[in-house]
């Protein structure tokens, strides 16, 4: 067991801090990491395009990607040390995130030779930028109850109907879009998936304002979308096996991504310092240091449980056990820190203009930190996973399992 | 004994809600999240013509002199209905210090004006410290206020403001300040319920009139009677969060079957409801206790006020989070009581604070004051 | 709404305090209040016999009852005063509760006219004490999953099996036993209720040793117990029924009993003033004010509601919605404070014969506790009920509802 | 970065936990329970026998000299398998105390007789106020012990303790006393967990040699060292804890279906995993800290008890509620867990300690020591 560095991976860190060096320019004190991977405009856009390129063309592009797909080949670690050294940088957002983590591994697995060929490098080079289009209005924690309908004209297909929940879908060129193309079936059996242009006029796209405040989600609306044959991913009525695919690379992903970039449970110390609480400076107040110290155990446990992760990769194995808790924990902690940071202020708590910029700071990590408990699988869908998948609980009565979709 | 309400108790609530449900809907409160002015002057106006506004005010000054108890039933439904007025600055706070603390002219001068609804008086406790007696710096010099007031709710609508100061002596007391004068100035804050406007104050010199009856211990009882009938306002708030998700639990559909037949839905519902009630039985006590001018008042405040809160942020944060997708986004319903309740607990001040004054009282004084 | 005495209610204590005065002696300062319904030896049963026969002369027993079985026709909230003035006197533990509260109300709508003769006035005067045989090893939150047998032998019945969870058994002269005489229905519809003498030798009682170390429950085993037909309580097969007279006036009974008599949070800040948390008294600690304070908004919360459920009661309501959460939220409230009493003596958490007895007594209220969260239905039954009896949510999927129960 | 067991270690791992379940079944546990006595001597002379006591002490002294990644996985075995026995005492403390803070002659007496299970050392920290070094007021006047230390595990199994106490300069240093002096009385204590036998010693000018390299500072290293190594055994026994309750959950019936089907009891069986998964990965990062010597081990000890007594308490006391009625029965396994986890909380401080400590180290002195 240990958490330095080994030589190997020493001298990747030193490796592509070198190049990160001569390339980008560090951040300053204080300005914040890139923590999220949506862009927030075309000229950020363009710019993460361009850093992309340049990646691409010096080898640091999909690192974990097999050489013969122009990638690295790197361990897990070797990412997370690329992302650990590239956020000391003042870099673009990863908008390529989803191509690159999710839409490649899927590609290379269920697409044809033509698709490879056509996707793999773009996505690399960052000329296309993908989004996923999965979630439906009815369709969220049960994604195999997904409606779009996808049906066959001579050698075309002709799609319609509505994803929900897709990042960055106004800026992405194209998608991963699941279908169902035969509701006579049960649920799991009757679904295709697609590659897709999203330039093409049947499609649009809305923004999805948040209770932050902030719009990083997107309503598509998808009317009369025609697609050749040559569009489809796997085989027909095989969308729900490659979906698994995709969602077991987004939860590798997210296992080795960037971490969050949430607050920091010690950043609560230097607030409560600044601030009182029953006429005493707030870090006086036992109560206080109680809330404080369990927000730093909690944090910790989950950094220190995504390195468990890494190793369980590293070694080849799947990321097991360990990795289920971090999405189920994570979420709530945000929102408990968010309250408590609010908290602090008294009786301006969720009054900003206060105290600095700190209570709307807080308040932005409590309104934004339900997302991270429902995206990606709700909490309620994390526990049951932990308990059937990791402890062999009997599965929950099913009452749709075989039952034609169309009769649902 | 009899801890319930009365059948005339249950009319005043039907009627009230009745008027509530045709001016006070959730559209207007999405509306209000998005005006300059969250303020809704309409319900406020209908609330005055309707004489609730005046229901706690004694009959010479144009009310309907009734009691706590039916205060507490207005609280709540407005509460409930989520209308963007000023229910616990006003009747909370600025009616019951004019018509305990005030003389018989600030009575005449202020009362029946605002039970028509012509004017807001709202109330200016809280500095950077707090909102206790013990935390007041501004200060009264001769009849004259210097000092820097934060967070006040609907200044921006208020005529007046009740404003908590030092006299001379170093004593906290209640003024009544013109908000007109030239020498206060009124800057917005960004508060996280923008239905609620919020501002900062700045005194400067500004001719003030003492409340007589004023002093700390009249303020703490002030706040007092207002936290029990905020803690009705907080119940009214998250039942309606409660049976909000409740519904949608009924009606959304995965794997099959109604969301709300799966018990990690079921039970959390559960434990909104058990937090509600044991709110609700709370605050009946500190009903009771403000009606009947009971000693045992600040303690039923205390624990009134800690339900209250408790139930309100666990039933809003889970009816956002019930709500799977849809509960985060800024169209849909849960938010508006999420912001709601963070306001109403703002406010009146925080847990800390009504621990304090729970323990404070039951402990005796083990602990010296700080 | 008053939370006074009504003038009548003032008149009715008064006259019980009266006659308690003439009649029993007041606890002094530190003679704790008899909280608990079970007798601790022979001798206690007599003096709880004996006191109950005094009450039963001067109209003081089955307060609730109709005058026409011997009672007086009291409100629920008359049950209460009486209740809190009895409670200051040095009685013995009320050992009738299961007769009066339970059986003799379900005899009352159930029985024969020759049972209600029988049985009804021997359990107000205390001659006959009882004990409720419904849960099995296999049906505790399940009840309806009971598998003692009472089969049909000419005009007999003739039952087999074994109950537990019995309080009182040993002390006990009679029984209210459920049992199935059908199982080729569905589990619901077979059973039976049957009123037995715990005398009889084909019924044997074996004490359960709890994890606080007491002994408050009993296992009960049956073996070829025969009774007469008109020991049946109710129709053949309508022991559903029956019992669910039994279990609405459990409720009723534990709405209006005595109050639970556990510890009261406020002795919390009493021994947080004697013991010292980080070279302090703890009582100076915030974070411990922080947690007895929510610990008596707590629990005040539950007194105030069994008021509530009181005011429903006397008004002829059935004890409502505000009733369901006591029940739900008191054995983990009990639970927290044990716990949290034991860790106020710090490195002596959970080891007596320091800090007086305090650690001691928290430690049992802790061990005790999770009978609360079980015991007449577990936490977790009492969320489905408030789920579905309050909120209206839709049911548990059950698979066993219309299944005969030998198939189950 | 590796952050996990190798194949030697999971070798090590199974090899002790076939011995341990040879020989401390959870009848043996049970047995304890009831006896006046409840030290499992026969667990702990396999243990000497197989060389495990002797893990961590150097070669030199009979001992196999690995390390604390080692001692670790031994500590978690052994809070597994909830064996009767002094592991903590010794080898979290007494062993590390004496081979690191000792004198030559102190090592050579004692460590060789403890790997072989010969003798008992056990450790005296705690008084009335914890077991910090600045609660310590036992003293040592010219080489003799006086005080009261309370409570002290295994002490009527032990031949020596180490005790805290506070030299003439007024400072906390560790003693080695004999407990068989006449001047040592020994008394037993009523703890939760009758298998752990716990008692309160006075000392009356009681014969006692310094170990050499203690001074408070030393002594909260030791005290970071053995919570790292308490939360491996807190996490052992948690996670059978929680095994235990799996099985049950899956082999009890309700309502025609395992009682693991439903939510209630699925999902608070997930949230039992995902707090010992949690408390595992700090006491992954404490086991590396202490192995490696590095600077953050009061923090990784800190974030590592407090995540295990969190993941302790949780699991052990819906273990009890899950198991239902036969939860809360003597004869069922359930309560053995829920009070080994109280003794386990008791013997190492309370999370208000933990929580200071790491406070202490973040905020690098913010508030002054009291």
């Amino acid at each position: 067991m240990d958490f330095s560095d080994s030589p190997e991976e020493a001298a990747f860190r030193a490796k592509a801090r070198d190049w990160l060096d001569a390339t980008a320019t560090r951040r300053n004190g204080s300005e914040k990491a890139q923590d999220h991977f949506m862009a927030r405009d075309a000229d950020e856009v363009a710019r993460a395009r361009d850093w992309q390129a340049r990646k691409a063309d010096a080898g640091w592009a999909g690192l974990t990607w097999p050489r013969a797909f122009g990638g690295r080949d790197a361990t897990p670690i070797e990412q997370v040390i690329w992302n650990q050294e590239e956020g000391r940088y003042a870099v673009p957002p990863n908008v390529f995130l989803i191509g690159i983590g999710l839409v490649g591994p899927t590609v290379m697995i269920h697409g044809t030779e033509d698709q490879k060929t056509r996707f793999l490098p773009r996505a690399l080079t960052g000329e296309d930028i993908w989004c996923q289009l999965f979630s439906e209005p009815a369709a969220g924690s049960d994604l195999a109850g997904i409606r779009t309908r996808a049906r066959r004209e001579d050698d075309e297909w002709v799609i319609s109907g509505q994803k929900v929940w897709t990042s960055g879908a106004h800026y992405s060129t194209h998608g991963i879009l699941l279908a169902r193309t035969d509701p006579q079936v049960p649920k799991h059996k009757g679904m295709t998936m697609f590659l897709v242009d999203m330039s093409d006029p049947a499609i649009e796209t809305r923004p999805i304002r948040q209770i932050s405040g902030s719009s990083s989600f997107n309503e598509v609306f998808i009317d009369n979308l025609r697609v050749p044959d040559s569009a489809r991913l796997g085989g027909v009525s095989e969308g729900w096996k490659v979906a698994l695919t995709t969602l077991m690379n987004e939860r590798f992903s997210i296992s080795v991504g960037r971490a969050s970039g949430g607050a920091r449970a010690e950043e609560l110390i230097d607030l409560a310092t600044r601030v009182e609480r029953n006429g005493r400076p707030a870090i006086e107040d036992d109560e206080v240091r109680a809330r404080i110290a369990d927000f730093i155990a909690r944090q910790r446990g989950l950094e220190f449980t995504s390195y468990r992760v890494m190793t369980s990769l590293s070694r080849g194995q799947a990321p097991g056990e360990e990795g289920s808790i971090g999405k189920l924990l994570l979420g709530k902690l945000r929102q408990e820190m968010g309250a408590f940071g609010m908290d602090l202020a008294g009786t301006s708590a969720g009054i900003s203009a206060k105290v600095g910029d700190d209570v709307a700071r807080w308040r932005n990590e409590y309104l934004t930190a339900p997302g991270n408990r429902i995206a990606g699988g709700s909490d309620e869908i994390q526990r049951t996973i932990i308990g059937e998948r990791i402890l062999g609980l009997p599965p929950e009565i099913r009452v749709d399992k075989d039952v034609a979709f169309s009769e649902l | 004994m009899n801890f319930g309400f009365s059948d005339e108790h249950d009319a005043i609530r039907d009627t009230l809600a009745r008027m509530l449900s045709d001016h006070a809907t959730l559209a207007v409160a999405h509306d209000c999240l998005e005006a300059a002015d969250g303020f809704d002057s309409a319900t406020w106006t209908a609330l005055a013509d309707g004489g609730w506004l005046g229901l706690a005010i004694a009959e010479d000054y144009g009310g309907a002199a009734m009691g706590a108890i039916e205060l507490a039933i207005v609280a709540e439904e407005i509460g409930r209905s989520l209308a963007a007025i000023p229910f616990g600055p006003v009747l909370g706070l600025a009616i019951p210090a004019i018509q305990d603390l005030g003389t018989q002219s600030q009575r005449e001068n202020l009362l029946p004006r605002i039970a028509e609804g012509r004017m807001i008086v709202t109330v200016a406790l809280a500095e950077d410290g707090g909102s206790a007696p013990e935390r007041v710096s501004a200060k009264v010099l001769q009849d004259r206020l210097s000092g820097r007031k934060s967070p006040v709710s609907f200044a921006s609508d208020a005529s007046f403001a009740i404003v908590a100061a030092l006299d001379e002596g170093g004593t906290a007391r209640l003024y009544l300040a013109d908000l007109s004068d030239p020498s206060v100035s009124i800057s917005a804050l960004d508060a996280i319920d923008r239905t609620r406007p919020t501002s900062e104050i700045v005194f400067h010199d500004t001719p003030v009139e003492l409340l007589p009856g004023s002093d700390p211990a009249a303020i703490r009882t002030l706040l007092d009677g207002a936290a029990v009938l905020a803690a009705f306002e907080q119940i009214g708030l998250a039942e309606r969060a409660l049976f909000l998700t409740r519904d949608y639990a009924c009606e959304r559909q995965a794997f099959g079957r109604q969301i709300g037949s799966f018990q990690a839905v079921k039970h959390r519902l559960a434990d909104m409801f058990a937090k509600i009630e044991l709110a609700r039985s709370n605050a009946f006590f500190g009903a009771w206790a403000l009606a009947s001018g009971d000693e045992r008042l600040s303690e039923a405040a205390a624990v009134a006020r800690l339900a209250a809160l408790d139930a309100v942020q666990f039933t809003t944060e889970e009816s956002v989070q019930l709500h799977g997708g849809i509960g985060f986004t800024w169209a849909a319903d849960p938010h508006l009581f999420l912001r709601r309740g963070w306001q109403l607990k703002a406010e009146l001040g925080l847990a800390d604070l009504w621990r304090e004054r729970l323990l404070c009282n039951l402990a005796d004084g083990q602990r010296a004051a700080n």
